[in-house]
C-alpha cells in the first residue's frame, strides 16, 4: 500500500473492537494481533479505509478483533476475494490474513496468482505448522515426519517453505519475522504497509495447544541471536550474538557457508544483502536450518507496477480514448435497421 | 417459418416465386468461412426486413484437419415475412461445400430441399475422409433433391484472377462467390456486404477487391446460369416499428451488464476464467472500460466468483460467467455470498453434461445445480432466457435483484442461446428503468444484518463508509446484531429469513402470462429458457390444428411468478419439454402437486418445432 | 427411556430406587474433561447391561477461555432397561461444573430433576462472566429442582493430596471424583474406569493414583453423605444376545471401510482434507495400513476427491469424505467419476450451512446437494445412514454398490451420528457378505464403456492389464466402442444409461420396511438419516397412546427403495421430520406425487422426541 | 520414474492409436507426441504399465494419442488424479500432461502438492503462453501486455514462469526444453523418466494459431545458439555459437552477468552448473531474457525419497509392526461386554 492518507489521531484502542478474542489462551496469534493493532494508527490509514480479508482458520479469526472492516470468508479464497475488493475500490487499505493451511494447502493458488500479479494487498500468513482450527493435523509447513493425528506413523510430505514459494512465484516483497518478536514484526508490518503492490510476510506463530515448540530453536530469545540472521539491505549478512558470523558463496558453485568473520578475508568475503536480487532473496529463504541460520526481515523488495494501478490506468486510457462509454451508442453500433 | 415444400412450385418459372419463408444452412469445412456467410446473409436478410433467427454450429476441435467429418462447420438462418422465434428445423436450402459438410447436414434437408454443392471438393480424397466411396452426385443417391453442383472454386479463381491472389488466396473467396448466388437466389442487395468486406479487409486492398469480385461472380452466374429458375422473394415482416439489430445471447447479456452499469451507476466488475460456451461474454466485456467495467481473467472458477464476492462486498455490481463444470466449482463461494447477504450475478451459459461432456453443445441440465448445488440451505434466485435477445433484459433484471434484494442470482441461458442470434428491437436508453442502489451510511442503529422491513434485505455498508466498519463472514450470525451465533432458535430465524427474502422477490416479479392460446384448456405447454422459440412456434403450429392447447414459459425459475400454481390449476394437463432428462418438471410436481408430465430431449441440440408438435398430438391423443 | 420424573420419588428411600432408565448430563468447561467423564459413564452403562445412546456436545472453539458460555463442554447419555434409540430429550440429572454450564443447560433439565454443582466454581468472576448476577444457588432460582450443591473441588484436592500433585494438577481430578459420585448414585461398578485410568495414564503414576483416589472419593461421598437418598437403579435391557461394544458414528464409518477393504481384497485409498465433523473419519482410518489402507492428506477438497477417482482407476476403492462445504467443492470431479463410471465412495458428514454455518452443529440439509449438486444429468447412489452403529453397514453397502455398478455412491451421515455413539452389537466377520471385485482381463471384445447386461455397468480394466490399454474421460463417448463421440443420439442413449444404471440399483437393494406400526393407516413418519431414534421413539409413544401411525426410514435416497409408491400409498397422510428446510419431502412429492408434509426444524440439533411426538399429535388432529 | 522393467522390445508405433490427432496442422503438440511415442520403446516401460494422465486442453488431448493407459480429466487436477493412481498401485509409470493453463493457472496448487511431496510422476507442461482449446486467451505465462480475446487492451497480469515456480515449489527435478528440438526434448524426457520422484519439464510448444512466434527469439534454430544456454551438470555455464559467452555472478552481491570468455580470467570465473544447487537453479531459471540467454536442460536434480516409497515403507512398517490387520481383532478391540 502506497497512498498514505492522513487521518485524525488514533490509538491502539480504536482498532479493538467488543468482541471476547477466542483464542486459545497462550497463542501466539494475540501477538501478532496486538502487534497490528499497535501499528495502525501509526501507519495513518483511516478505519473506514482499512479492510481486513481472511479464509478459515484460528489466524482468520483477526478480522473479528480489527475495528476496520472485516470480511472472514471462505478456505483458501482471501487472496481472489481481497482482489476483488480492490478492482471495485483501489483506494483501500487492503490486508490479507491466512494461515499455512488456508495459505499454502487449499489456497496456494490464489496466493500464488495474487503474488504474480502484484496486487496492491498485504498478506501476512501465520505460520504454525500445523492446522489449528481443526484441531491439530500436519500442513503443508510441517515438517517430515511430523506425528500428528492424520499422521500417527508421521507424514510423508515433504513442507513447502511459504518465503521460497513466494520467491518462487515471482513476489514483489517477500519477509519474514517471528510473532514474540514485537520490534522487529513491527517493523515488517510498517514495510509492508508502505510497499506498493503485494507484500508478503511470513510470520512464526506458535500454537501452543497442537504444536508447542515448534520454533523454540530459533524463536525462543535465548537462541535468536545464534539461530536467526536478520537481513537488512545493503549490509553484509551478519550473525551471532557478536555478528562473528557471515554468509558467503563460492563464486564458481554458489555453495552457499558460513564464514568466520574473525578469519583474514571474511570481511571481504560476506554477501552484502540485496533486498532487489530473486537469487540472493531464494537463497536466503530456502537455507537449510541448523545448518544455517533463519532468514528474518524484508528478504526481497522491488518496485513494479501493480494490479491495481495498471487496471486504473487502462480505465483511464479506455476513457481518454473513447470517452465515456454511451450506451445508447453501443446499442445503436454496427448494423442496424429501422422499421417503420 | 417456410412451408412443406415451397421450391418444388419454383421449377417451372423464372419469376421469383413468392416465400412466406425460408431456412438456409451453410455448411462446409472449418476453412470454409461458413460464419461468415452466414452473418451475410442474416444481416441482408434483416435489412429486407424480414423476421429472423439464426445459429451457428462449430466443431468442437479448433482447426480440425481439412476435410474431416468432425471439422464440419455450420450456420443455419431461418427468415420469414412473418415471426420467427427458431432458427428453423429443416433447411429448405443446403449449401454444402464439401462430401463432408453434405454427408452430416444431408439427413436435415428438406425432400425435394435445394441443395447447392461445390463440386470441385468432391475429390477422391475429400470424399474417402467423409466415408463416402462413392461420389454421390454421381450415384443417384441425390435424386430426392434439387440438386445444383457448380464448380464454384474454378469459378471463383476466374473470377479474382485480376486482384493478383495466389491460387490458394484466390480459392479462399469461394465462400463469397456462393453468397453472392445465395444472394441472387433470394433477390438481395450487395452493397451492404462490399461496405462490410472493405471495412474488415480494408489492411489488404488485394483481398477486398477479390472478395468483392467472387461475390459480384456468384450473382451474376445466378442471373445467366442454368439456376435462374430458383428465385425466390420473402417479403418483409410485419414486425413492430422501431429500429433493429441483430443480436446473439452472449453479447446481448454483456451488453445488459454494461446497460446495469449506466443504469444503476455503479461500476461492474466481472471476475471469469474461459470456458465454452461462455467466453465470450469475458471477450465481449472486456471490451467496455470506458464504461465502468472492469474485468479480470480471474486464475479459476473459484477466484472468478470470489473477485466477483469481493467487489460487490466494496460496492461494486459483482458478476461472474461460467458453463457447467465451472459452476459446480464455484457453489461454495456462492454459499459465501447468501450467507453474507451480498449482491452478485452468477451466469451460467449452459453446454452438455455431464462432467466436461459435450463443451459445445447446448443443454438445459444444469437447473438442479442452479436450484441446489451447494451446501446447506442456500436460497438463491434463478433467472432465465428465454431468446438471445432476451438476455439482455435478463442480465438488466438479475443485477437489479441481485441489489435491491442483496443476494446472488443465477442466470440460465445455453449453448443455443449463446450461439444463436435474431432481430432486437434496439431499446431506448431513456425509458429504460433505473437501477436503485442504496448505500447505507447511517451508524443510527445500524448493524450488518439489520433488515429492510420490506424486502427483508440487509444494507449495503461499504467499505470507506464512516462509522460503519463491521465484520461479516459465513458463519450463522445473529438475528438482532449481525455478531457470530451458534444459538438454535436464531439459526432456523436466520434460515427461514433467507428462504423468505427469496420468496419475497415474487411480489416484485411479473406474473406468469400465456404466451400463445387460452388462459384455461386441456394442455399447457411450459417451458423455461431457450425453448421458447420452438415451443411458442409448436403450440401455435396445433392451436392452428384446432388443439387446445397453450404455451407459458418461465423466465423466473425461483422464487416462481406468483400465479404458476393458479395457471397450472386452469389446464387439464401440463407438458413441460426440456433439454435434459426432466429437471423443471420435478419442481413443479413437487411445488404444485400436478402430475405435469415430462418431455426430454438431450441430444446437445434444440428441440425441433416438429418434435414439439408431434409430442403435443400425441400427448393430447393419449 | 426414562419416564416424566422419577427421581421424585426416590427422595425419601435410602434404598435404590429401580427406574426403566434415565437421561444424565455432564456439563462444565472445556477443560473440566467432561467428555472422558461421560465416556467412562458410558462404558459403566453399557457393561451393567443397559441399551444406551450418547452424544457430546463440543465448543466451537478449540480452548475457549475458561468459564465463558461458550467454552461450555457437554456430554448426555440416555441408558435404559429397555431399547434406547436417542440420547434422550431433557436430563433427570444435570452435571454442572460452573455457572456457565448451569447457564447453557438448566433449561433442558426436567422439571425436578437432579441438578449437582461444583460450588467452588460458582466465584464471582464466574457468575459473571456466565452471566449472573446473583449467585443461583442462593437465590432461590433453582427451587424447582432437587439441588445438590458440594465443593467439588475441595473434596477433589483433598482427596489426591497423597498423590503428590501440585494443586492445579489436583483440582483438575475433579472430573474423576464427580464420575466416582455418579457410580455411586447409579451403583456402578469402578474397576473398569481404574484399568482404564492405569492404562491412559500409565506414564504418570502421580496421574493414576490421584485420578483414582478422586474416583473412590467422589463414591465414598455418596455413600456418607447428605445425599444417600438419591439411590437409582436401572436393570439391564433384554437386548440381542451377542458380544457389544459402544461405538461412535465416525469410528464405525472408518471401520466399515476397513471392513470393505478386508471382503474385497482391495486395498482402500482415502482422500481427505480435514473439516469438521469429518475429520476424525480420516484420524481413524489413518491407523489402519495394515489393513490395506492408505490414506492421503489432500492440499485441499477437490484434491481429495481426485485422488479417490485416480486410485479408483487404478483398482483400488477410492473414498472420500468431507463435510458441506468440501462437498460443494468435489461436485465437478465427482461428475468425472460419473462420467467415467468409476467407483467411489463419497461421504458427507453433515453440518450447518449455508457455507461455513454452524461447524460444529449438526444439520441435514446437503441431500439436495447430495442429489443435484453437479453439472448436467449427472445420476449417483445416495444413502444415509440412520444410527451411529448403521455408518458400519452403509460404509460397507457404498463400497459394494460402488463396485458392482462402478459408480460413485454418496453417504450422508451428519454431526449427530458422527459424534453420538450407541452399543454396537459387533458382526461376526466371518458372516459378512464378501465384496465381489471383477477386474476385466479379457481383450475379446473388449472397450471400456462395454456394458454388463445385468447391471449396465462398464467394466472395470485397470492400468497394468496387458492388451486393455485404453483411454477414458470426460467428454461423452461412444456408447458401442468407447470412443469420444459428439453425436446426439448416443448422448441421449448414454444418458439414459447412466440413469438407468443407477435406477436398477433398487432390484438389488432391500424393499423399505415398516419400523415401527402397521403396514398401512392413517399417518406414515418417513425419516431419513440420524432422525431415525427420535421417530421411532416417537411413532412407539404415539402408538402407545393409541394413534394409527407408522414409522418408515429411508437408508436408500436414490434410488429409492422399489416399493416406496406402494408404501407411500398405503397410509392417508405422510409426515416428513427432516433437519433442514424440506428437501427430502421435496423429492418425496415430485417423485410420487403425494400430498407428504414437511416437519423441517433447522436448530443446529436434532429433534427431541416430544418434539415429533407432539407434531404428530398435531397433525392428527388437524 | 525408477523401475525400469524389461518389456518385449516395442516400437513407436506400438504407442500410437486408431484416433485421428485433432490438433490443428503445424501445432508443436505433434512434435512433442512424436517425440514421447519416439522413446517409450526405449524406456523399456511396458504399455500396460504406463499411464498418462491429463487435465484439459490442447495438449491434454495427448493420451488419446498414447497406445497406453490414458485419463484424461477435468481442467487442473492431474496432478491429483495421477497421485491417486500412484498411490493405488505404485509401480506403475505415471505421466502426467499438462498445459500453461491447466498446469499453472486452475491447476498451479495441485502442480505445487505434488512437487513438493515429490510423487514418482513425471510432469511434461506444454507451455504455449495461450489458452488454445478456449480459443485463445491469455494464460499465466503469457507476457504482461498481452493482447488477446479478453485483454483487449492488453493484460494486467505479470506472467509465471514454470521453472521458476517448479523450483519454488522445491521440487526435486526440474527441466526446460523446446518443442522442435527433437534431439534436446527426448534427452530431457529420458532424464526425467529415470528420476524418482516428481520430475517437470517445461517445453515452450508452438501454438501457431493463437499465438504463433511467441518463442521465435529462441526458438528458431538460427537463434537458439546465441540466445539459450544449454546447461549440463558439471560444465561451465558457456552460451553462443562458438561458446565464446559464459555466465558469472559477483561474489558479494551474487549479481549476473555475461562474461565475454575471451577476456581475461573469464575461464577462472564462468559459473560451472550444478543440477543440486537449488539457488543456482533459481537463478537459471529466472534469468531475464533478452538480457541473458533462455536457459534450457536439467536446471535442477536431486535424490529424495518419493512420496510412494514412504508410503510404502509405512504400510510395510505397519504390517511388520502390527502383522496384517485382522477385522474381527478390530471389532472386538478395546471395552465391549457380551449379552447372553
Ligand atoms: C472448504 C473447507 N475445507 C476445510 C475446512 C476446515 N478447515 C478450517 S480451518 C482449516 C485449516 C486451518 O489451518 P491454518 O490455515 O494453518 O490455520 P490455523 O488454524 O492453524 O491458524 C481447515 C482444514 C473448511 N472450513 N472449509
Ligand atoms: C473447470 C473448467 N474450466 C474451464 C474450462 C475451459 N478450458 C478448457 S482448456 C482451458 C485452458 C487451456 O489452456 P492450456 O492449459 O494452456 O492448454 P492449451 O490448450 O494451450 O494446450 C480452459 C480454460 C474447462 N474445461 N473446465
Ligand atoms: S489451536 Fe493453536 S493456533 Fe488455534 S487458537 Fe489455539 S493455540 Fe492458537
Ligand atoms: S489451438 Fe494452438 S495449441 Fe491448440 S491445437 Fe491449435 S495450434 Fe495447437
Ligand atoms: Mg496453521
Ligand atoms: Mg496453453
Amino acid at each position: 500500500m502506497s497512498n498514505v492518507i492522513s487521518a485524525p489521531s488514533l490509538t491502539k484502542k480504536d482498532f479493538e473492537t467488543d468482541q471476547d478474542v477466542r483464542w486459545c489462551p497462550g497463542c501466539g496469534d494475540y501477538s501478532i494481533l496486538a502487534n497490528v493493532q499497535k501499528i495502525m494508527p501509526e501507519l495513518g490509514f483511516p478505519r473506514e479505509q482499512t479492510v481486513f480479508v481472511s479464509g478459515i482458520g484460528c489466524s482468520s479469526r483477526f478480522p473479528y478483533y480489527m475495528n476496520t472492516y472485516g470480511f472472514h470468508t471462505i478456505h483458501g479464497r482471501a487472496p481472489a476475494i481481497a482482489m476483488g475488493v480492490k478492482a471495485a475500490n483501489p483506494e483501500l487499505n487492503v490486508w490479507i490474513i491466512t494461515g499455512d493451511g488456508d495459505g499454502l494447502s487449499i489456497g496456494g493458488n490464489h496466493l500464488m496468482h495474487c503474488l504474480r500479479r502484484n496486487a496492491d494487498v498485504n498478506v501476512i500468513m501465520f505460520n504454525n505448522r500445523i492446522y489449528g482450527l481443526t484441531k491439530g493435523q500436519y500442513s503443508p509447513t510441517s515438517e517430515t515426519g511430523k506425528i500428528t493425528k492424520s499422521s500417527p506413523t508421521g507424514s510423508v510430505d515433504f513442507p513447502v517453505d511459504p518465503a521460497t514459494f513466494a520467491i518462487g512465484c515471482s513476489a514483489s516483497f517477500v519477509a519474514r519475522s517471528i510473532d514474540v518478536d514485537a520490534p522487529h514484526l513491527s517493523e515488517m508490518i510498517k514495510r509492508s504497509a508502505k510497499h506498493a503492490g503485494a507484500s508478503f510476510i511470513e510470520v512464526y506463530q506458535n500454537c501452543n495447544v497442537f504444536n508447542d515448540h515448534a520454533f523454540d530453536a530459533f524463536r525462543e530469545k535465548a537462541n535468536r541471536d545464534e539461530a536467526t540472521i536478520r537481513v537488512e539491505h545493503g549490509k553484509p549478512l551478519l550473525f551471532g550474538k557478536d555478528k562473528d558470523k557471515g554468509l558467503a558463496i563460492e563464486p564458481r558453485t554458489m555453495a552457499l557457508k558460513v564464514l568466520d568473520m574473525a578469519a583474514p578475508g571474511a570481511a571481504e568475503q560476506v554477501l552484502l544483502h540485496d533486498e532487489a536480487n530473486p537469487t540472493l532473496a531464494y537463497m536466503l529463504a530456502r537455507m537449510p536450518f541448523p545448518d544455517f541460520p533463519v532468514a528474518l526481515g524484508v528478504l526481497y523488495c522491488v518496485d513494479k507496477p501493480t494490479y491495481d494501478a495498471t487496471l486504473i490506468e487502462q480505465r483511464v486510457a479506455a476513457e481518454t480514448k473513447l470517452g465515456h462509454g454511451k450506451l445508447t451508442d453501443l446499442l445503436n453500433s454496427g448494423n442496424t435497421w429501422t422499421v417503420s | 417459418m417456410a412451408s412443406a415444400d415451397p421450391q418444388a412450385a419454383a421449377l417451372d418459372t423464372k419469376a421469383a416465386q413468392i416465400l412466406p419463408g425460408a431456412v438456409v444452412r451453410f455448411a462446409g469445412d472449418s476453412g470454409d468461412g461458413m460464419q461468415v456467410t452466414g452473418s451475410q446473409f442474416t444481416v441482408a436478410a434483416a435489412l429486407a426486413g424480414n423476421d429472423l433467427a439464426t445459429f451457428p454450429d462449430f466443431p468442437a476441435e479448433i482447426r480440425a484437419p481439412a476435410g474431416t467429418l468432425y471439422g464440419v462447420s455450420g450456420f443455419q438462418i431461418n427468415f420469414a415475412a412473418r415471426d420467427v422465434f427458431t432458427p428453423g428445423d429443416r433447411p429448405d436450402v443446403l449449401v454444402a461445400m464439401n462430401p463432408a459438410a453434405l454427408k452430416t447436414n444431408l439427413a436435415d434437408l428438406k425432400p425435394r430441399g435445394l441443395l447447392i454443392l461445390n463440386t470441385s471438393a468432391f475429390s477422391k480424397a475429400n470424399l474417402k475422409k467423409a466415408g463416402y466411396e462413392v461420389n454421390p452426385i454421381e450415384d443417384h443417391s441425390l435424386d430426392g433433391y434439387a440438386v445444383v453442383a457448380i464448380d464454384i472454386s474454378k469459378n471463383t479463381i476466374a473470377a479474382v484472377e485480376e486482384s493478383g491472389l495466389n491460387k490458394k488466396e484466390a480459392e479462399r473467396c469461394k465462400n463469397f462467390w456462393t453468397l453472392g448466388l445465395m444472394f441472387w437466389i433470394y433477390g438481395r442487395k450487395l452493397e451492404p456486404t462490399i461496405k462490410w468486406v472493405e471495412a474488415k479487409f480494408g489492411k489488404r486492398p488485394d483481398v477486398v477487391q477479390a472478395n468483392i469480385a467472387a461475390l459480384k461472380a456468384g450473382h451474376a452466374y445466378g442471373e445467366t446460369a442454368e439456376i435462374s429458375h430458383y428465385r425466390y422473394e420473402v417479403p418483409p415482416a410485419t414486425v413492430a416499428p422501431g429500429k433493429y439489430r441483430n443480436i446473439g445471447g452472449n453479447v446481448a447479456l454483456a451488453w445488459g451488464f454494461v446497460a446495469a452499469a449506466e443504469l444503476s451507476e455503479r461500476p461492474v466488475v466481472l471476475g471469469a476464467y474461459p470456458i465454452t460456451p461462455a467466453s465470450d461474454v469475458l471477450h465481449e466485456l472486456s471490451r467496455f472500460k470506458h464504461f465502468g467495467v472492469t474485468t479480470i481473467q480471474a486464475e479459476d472458477e473459484i477466484a472468478a466468483v470470489c473477485l466477483a464476492i469481493g467487489a460487490s462486498y466494496a460496492g461494486a455490481i459483482g458478476i461472474t460467467t461460467s458453463s457447467g463444470p465451472g459452476i459446480a466449482l464455484k457453489g461454495e463461494a456462492i454459499g459465501l455470498a447468501i450467507a453474507t447477504e451480498l449482491p452478485l450475478v452468477v451466469v451460467n451459459v449452459q453446454r452438455g453434461g455431464p462432467s466436461t461432456g459435450l463443451p459445445t453443445k447446448t443443454e438445459q441440465a444444469d437447473l438442479f445445480q442452479a436450484m441446489y448445488g451447494r451446501n446447506g440451505e442456500a436460497p438463491l434466485c434463478v433467472l432465465a432466457a428465454a431468446s438471445p435477445g432476451d438476455c439482455f433484459h435478463i442480465a438488466l433484471e438479475a443485477v437489479r435483484i441481485a441489489v435491491k434484494y442483496m443476494t446472488p442470482v443465477m442466470i440460465l441461458t445455453d449453448g443455443y442461446l449463446a450461439n444463436g442470434a435474431e432481430p432486437w428491437l434496439i431499446p431506448d436508453v431513456a425509458k429504460l428503468p433505473r437501477i436503485p442502489v442504496h448505500f447505507r451510511t447511517d451508524p443510527e442503529g445500524f448493524h450488518p444484518f439489520l433488515r429492510d422491513e420490506e424486502t427483508l434485505s440487509r444494507p449495503w455498508a461499504i467499505p470507506g463508509t464512516p462509522e460503519l466498519m463491521h465484520r461479516i463472514g459465513g458463519i450463522e450470525k445473529n438475528y438482532h446484531t449481525g455478531h457470530i451465533s451458534y444459538d438454535p432458535a436464531n439459526h432456523e430465524l436466520m434460515s427461514k429469513t433467507r428462504a423468505g427474502k427469496i420468496a419475497k422477490i415474487a411480489d416484485d416479479a411479473p406474473e406468469l402470462k400465456i404466451e400463445v392460446g387460452d388462459d384455461s384448456g386441456k394442455l399447457l405447454v411450459l417451458g423455461w429458457g431457450s425453448t421458447y422459440g420452438a415451443i411458442r412456434e409448436a403450440v401455435s403450429r396445433c392451436r392452428e390444428r384446432g388443439l387446445s392447447v397453450s404455451h407459458a414459459h418461465l423466465r423466473y425459475l425461483n422464487p416462481f411468478p406468483k400465479n404458476l400454481g393458479e395457471v397450472l390449476a386452469r389446464f387439464e394437463r401440463v407438458l413441460v419439454p426440456e433439454m435434459n432428462l426432466g429437471q423443471l418438471v420435478k419442481i413443479i410436481r413437487a411445488e404444485f402437486l400436478v402430475p405435469a408430465e415430462s418431455y426430454p430431449k438431450i441430444q446437445g441440440m434444440p428441440f425441433r418445432i416438429e418434435e414439439i408438435e408431434e409430442r403435443i398430438r400425441h400427448t393430447m391423443e393419449s
